[in-house]
């Protein structure tokens, strides 16, 4: 990480392909995630929710994602710490909030699942389970299915962190899609930590994508802090998905400038100072800085959208909160699905 | 084993029975003709596992279907059991209806995360939103030669909520259960015991029939006794019963057909009619399903027990062995059972 | 779930009881000892998982290990399930002694083929050969706004020969229970229930001192009725005994401590005293523990029996939801218990 | 494969750094193990044992590897196919007849396990179940308790199929031996099948080697039918792992010249010209070669040492059939270890 770029020297957004319109949508979306992070950890620690994952310093490669995605013909198959991306598939603050404090009206499980496990097959977000790096084998699947329907648009995404990438399932997952040749783009949020441990224990080589080469086909690093080079990399493999070159895995780089969870205490294993030096590559700093040099947005213009986010996240939260709690004679509806096909 | 008892059949091919093909057809034939009829029925349908392209299964129970259906619906995986289980998931959530064949139910071990975690809870947690149509069809059980791992019954495994799990003991009810199977929108554990694959013959029904989850069937009626049981044991206890029936034990088998549902009515109504519950099965006794069976009996009939609840199972080794000698030691047979009954009428 | 019900606990620090030490150490107070005891009694002992290292675990049960023992002793695993499970079985044939911590019971799922296929039968395969002191820790139980993949009670897949399970219910036991099995030489299964990690307190005994498998611990001695259960569900199943005491139902409470072995002459004797049987687990009815255990009284208490064999569980959902009103609906409380034990006293 | 050298053309063994006496030693090895597969076939054809598992076609690299590790030291955990390799760890003609006949005496088992599945703690040769792949995270633990143990002399060589090469397992277990950078040997007998699936179904890339790249470890290919080249590339990787240079991934190239068992029927999915073909790079007929055209041994000679082998198997065939079946009563032995440590 010592080697990505400081602040304020991101790829050029137009030389990456994208508009200023999108380059501020891909502000805007960091901005809302950040906010929507900020304000559930402070709920948490109001007592007012039990849990929740943050997602700072990772919503820029989100954000990079997010945008190569077609979100009405691609599915997702995320990965939890994904606020920012499951936004592109249709999720809004308020139905985040609702996820987030279990309330019935929640679209991912109607309060079932712990917070943050995404899903919602009309928004085509797969549904995510705790377990990790299940979602990989799910995503080479279903481009299995979207082939066998003779869909010819759809690449299916499919987001986990570099922690998840040591699982068997992720070498399965890849494996099939690989013999299969099938539209997926396999994305590694490398934060740097699986909970307490560090990249260098987790794995023998500096780079996830380097496991691509077991599968042949491309893995590619990117600058995970850096949103528009994070988008170039997905679009080309978008675009090699749906153009009949099968797979690729792109190792976004970054850094999880939060403990692992509300419930953990990362001053346990790792140093202020590196958490301080990550924090000079915080995305959403590099991002408002960029947006300033290349006069996309003035300082009064980032300060007008900081507090317009404050005010529509507040208000999806509180209306969030107000909403009904699930009723426990729902406790045992739909165990199994009731009717036949 | 000694050299002066051959063997006539192998683990691929397990031990057969009437070839007089016009008294039916065997199990692996219903299996197959089941399949079929699905496949041609649901363009929708998948078949995945290891070796059931071109060489049908190491069984046959795919045989024929890699030609009729293409290569795209009839896929050889990689030996990846969790990969391959968990692509079948992402592919039912995509709208395939998945059949997943694991060559032998002793390989399914690393599939259980796919299975436990996403599989059986993927309606639930997603609150009915995404809807799982998979049959994961494996053989099981032992009595074949096939040593530890090609032999065991870890149907109790899979007594999960969200699961249906489903063991035939006949080839009518192994086709008309494996349609309901495919046809049903939840996930299925297919449990096909090895030993039945060929040993039995029956005539199938003809037309687009099925056999619904949830339904025991009385395999033999009888009034001294009970026996819930099912998979190749139905067939044990028959012999059991017409060996005890000259001595004025008229014992009541229950094939119950699924074990998740499992047919509660059926079961207090047998007890009630005789009073007298023997669980039998083929996986060991400690931990094995029996203990549910058992369990629902006498809390449900106890009032009309007149004798305890016995359980009749394997002994408590971690799997068959091998060995010939070993393995018949280790099987419940026809005579073991018969005993149990004679002990049951007598209390 | 409402704003104005402050959470005080979370995943990593579930509930916690009295702080006053004096009165004792926790239940991960007593893990940490007997896994520093042992560490430091016998250098074989290795120990491993996810985050067990500097940070100790994510509960604290490793805390301290890796400063006093080393990072070759203490060893921080990739999230690699089944392979470093592997590796634990690898390392106890070259004799090490491993204890392997899962981080949570429900990720033990995609290891189940290295515990199922090789740690459970790797003795009998070899024909006592290869012995495996392997221990493996996993935190399991509800009731700590964990949700459907941090509150399972999945002990019931491990009642399989060739395993040892354990599940204690106090830290002194905790203590003892985890000191036999890493001198044990079979695998052995400890299940921790996360709830009473720090929410009971109780001095533990000096010296080196064991608690021997298989032998049930009398938590309360009563008359009325015997409620068989372990885990958790001991202290509730205490408090209900309080509620309906003064009703003139003096309940029985048997903590059963470990369930492979189970202590069956325990539950006899207790069942032959008081006639009345309540089994009760945390984990849900169909499939349980409950069911075997239930099938041992309804096989061998018969005669002793006045009342039908109950089972309390949780009700057949695929896992505890997140949401605290679900979480409620589905956990057993003392209220709960109450009602069935007036029930059955009631029969 | 059609790329590989047909018969003759081994290398040679003395570049490979084996005297004459390894070569002779080699040569026996393999016509050992081909007896004694050519008898159990028989008497399993005859009805004189329910299964068998062949091993023709897989001695040359068998008999590479065997020679190249130390049986004194090092631990092999093996692939059930080994039927030459384990000799080099100790086990007798006879005793593998014992376990194929499932026998008392039987070292392995004592007749529960189904025949081939090796294992003897005195041996060095680590007890293999049937789930594939399971054995090499135990190869990883193995050598990681070793060197705990102060243990710098032992290296541990595992052996796999190319199809439990796709499993989690494998790819768990290279990953946490990488980690560790620990001296264990991978070593893959690639005979392009797993029972009826060929190797382009089962996997993305051509070389099972490639997934080394995956790890950071080198990975090798080494023609499977010239003992002389497997030999040379096991004993680098030997080296490597001795001197702190951690695991190497070793893929053999061979093929399976008869069914996966003698439950199988390979007509079902591969042509008679096929295997034909691949005979003609038969491992035993070019070390047959071999042996005649450096003159280590004359036409005269090997038909000597045929005819003993023959009656060597014979003998040792005869004596295990007649050994004692494990009685009855023991069933129950061995569920638990009796006594504490
Ligand atoms: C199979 C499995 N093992 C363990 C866990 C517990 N766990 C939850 S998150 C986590 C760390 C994940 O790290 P990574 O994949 O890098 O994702 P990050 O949290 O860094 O985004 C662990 C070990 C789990 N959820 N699943
Ligand atoms: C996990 C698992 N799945 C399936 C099987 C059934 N099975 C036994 S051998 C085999 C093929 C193995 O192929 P490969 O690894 O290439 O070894 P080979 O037999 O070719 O030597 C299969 C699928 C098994 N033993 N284990
Ligand atoms: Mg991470
Ligand atoms: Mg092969």
């Amino acid at each position: 990480m010592a080697t990505l770029p400081a602040t304020g020297t991101l790829t050029d957004h137009r030389a990456a392909g994208l508009t200023d319109t999108d380059a501020l949508g891909m502000f805007t979306l960091m901005l809302c995630a950040r906010t929507i992070d900020e304000r559930m950890w402070l709920l948490n620690r109001q007592g007012a929710a039990p849990f929740t994952v943050p997602c700072r310093g990772q919503e820029g490669a989100q954000a990079g994602i997010a945008l190569a995605l077609d979100p009405t013909t691609d599915w997702l198959f995320p990965h939890y710490r994904d606020t920012a991306l499951v936004q592109r598939f249709g999720f809004t603050p308020e139905e985040i909030f609702l996820m987030f404090f279990a309330k019935a009206g929640d679209v991912v499980s109607g309060g079932r699942q712990l917070t943050h496990h995404w899903g919602s097959q009309a928004r085509h977000i797969g549904s995510l389970g705790s377990p990790l790096a299940s979602q990989v084998p799910h995503a080479a699947g279903a481009a299995y299915a979207l082939r066998l329907q003779g869909n010819t648009a759809a690449v299916v995404a499919t987001t986990f962190g570099e922690g998840g990438a040591s699982k068997g399932d992720f070498y399965e997952g890849c494996s099939l899609a690989a013999i299969h040749r099938l539209p997926v783009v396999f994305i590694c949020e490398n934060n740097e930590y699986a909970i307490s441990t560090p990249m260098h224990t987790q794995s023998p080589v500096p780079d996830v994508a380097s496991r691509a080469a077991a599968f042949g086909f491309p893995g590619v690093v990117v600058d995970g802090t850096d949103p528009f080079a994070v988008y170039a990399a997905v679009r080309e493999a978008h675009h090699r998905a749906r153009t009949g070159g099968g797979p690729t895995l792109i190792e976004a780089k970054m850094y999880r400038l939060l403990p692992h969870t509300s419930d953990d205490n990362d001053r346990l294993y790792r140093s202020r100072e590196e958490v301080a030096d990550a924090e000079t590559r915080d995305p959403l700093r590099r991002i408002t800085a960029y947006m300033q040099e290349h006069a996309l947005l003035d300082g009064q213009e980032i300060d007008d959208r900081t507090a317009a986010m404050q005010a529509e996240v507040s208000a999806a939260a509180a209306a969030a909160m107000a909403a009904p709690d699930p009723n426990p004679t729902t406790l045992l509806d739909h165990v199994y699905a009731e009717d036949a096909r | 084993m000694t050299a002066t008892e051959p063997h006539t059949h192998g683990l691929f091919s397990p031990p057969a029975g009437n070839d007089d093909t016009a008294r039916g057809a065997t199990m692996i034939e219903a299996i197959n003709a089941a399949l079929t009829e699905e496949m041609a029925r649901d363009r929708r349908v998948l078949l995945l596992g290891e070796d059931v392209g071109k060489r049908g299964g190491v069984f046959g129970a795919t045989k024929g279907l890699y030609a009729q259906f293409g290569a795209a619906r009839v896929l050889d995986t990689p030996i990846a059991e969790s990969g391959f289980t968990g692509f079948g998931i992402g592919a039912a959530m995509l709208g395939a209806v998945v059949v997943i064949e694991i060559q032998f139910v002793d390989f399914i071990m690393s599939a259980l995360d796919q299975i436990f975690s996403e599989m059986a809870k993927m309606h639930y947690r997603s609150n009915g939103d995404v809807r799982l149509p998979i049959v994961v069809r494996a053989p099981i059980g032992g009595g074949v030669h096939g040593g530890l791992y090609h032999s065991q019954s870890p149907e109790n495994l899979f007594i999960m909520p969200g699961l249906k799990v489903v063991m035939p003991a006949t080839p009518a009810d192994a086709k008309g259960l494996l349609k309901s199977a495919i046809r049903d929108p939840n996930p299925v554990i297919f449990l096909e015991h090895k030993r039945l694959y060929r040993s039995v013959r029956e005539a199938l029904p003809t037309g687009d029939s099925t056999v619904p989850f949830g339904i025991a069937r009385v395999a033999r009626a009888g009034t001294t006794l009970s026996v819930i049981t099912y998979g190749a044991m139905v067939h044990e206890a028959t012999r059991a019963a017409e060996i005890v029936a000259p001595e004025g034990i008229d014992a009541e088998i229950l094939d119950l057909r699924t074990l998740q549902p499992y047919d509660r009515a059926a079961i207090l109504r047998s007890v009630t009619k005789t009073h007298r519950a023997l669980v039998l099965h083929e996986a060991s006794k400690t931990g094995g399903f029996g203990g549910e069976l058992a369990a629902l009996i006498a809390d449900e009939a106890f009032m009309e027990l007149d004798a305890p609840v016995r359980r009749l199972a394997a002994p408590d080794a971690p799997a068959m062995p091998f060995n010939s000698r070993l393995e018949s030691a280790y099987m419940i047979d026809a005579a073991t059972i018969a005993a149990a009954l004679r002990d049951l009428a007598a209390f």
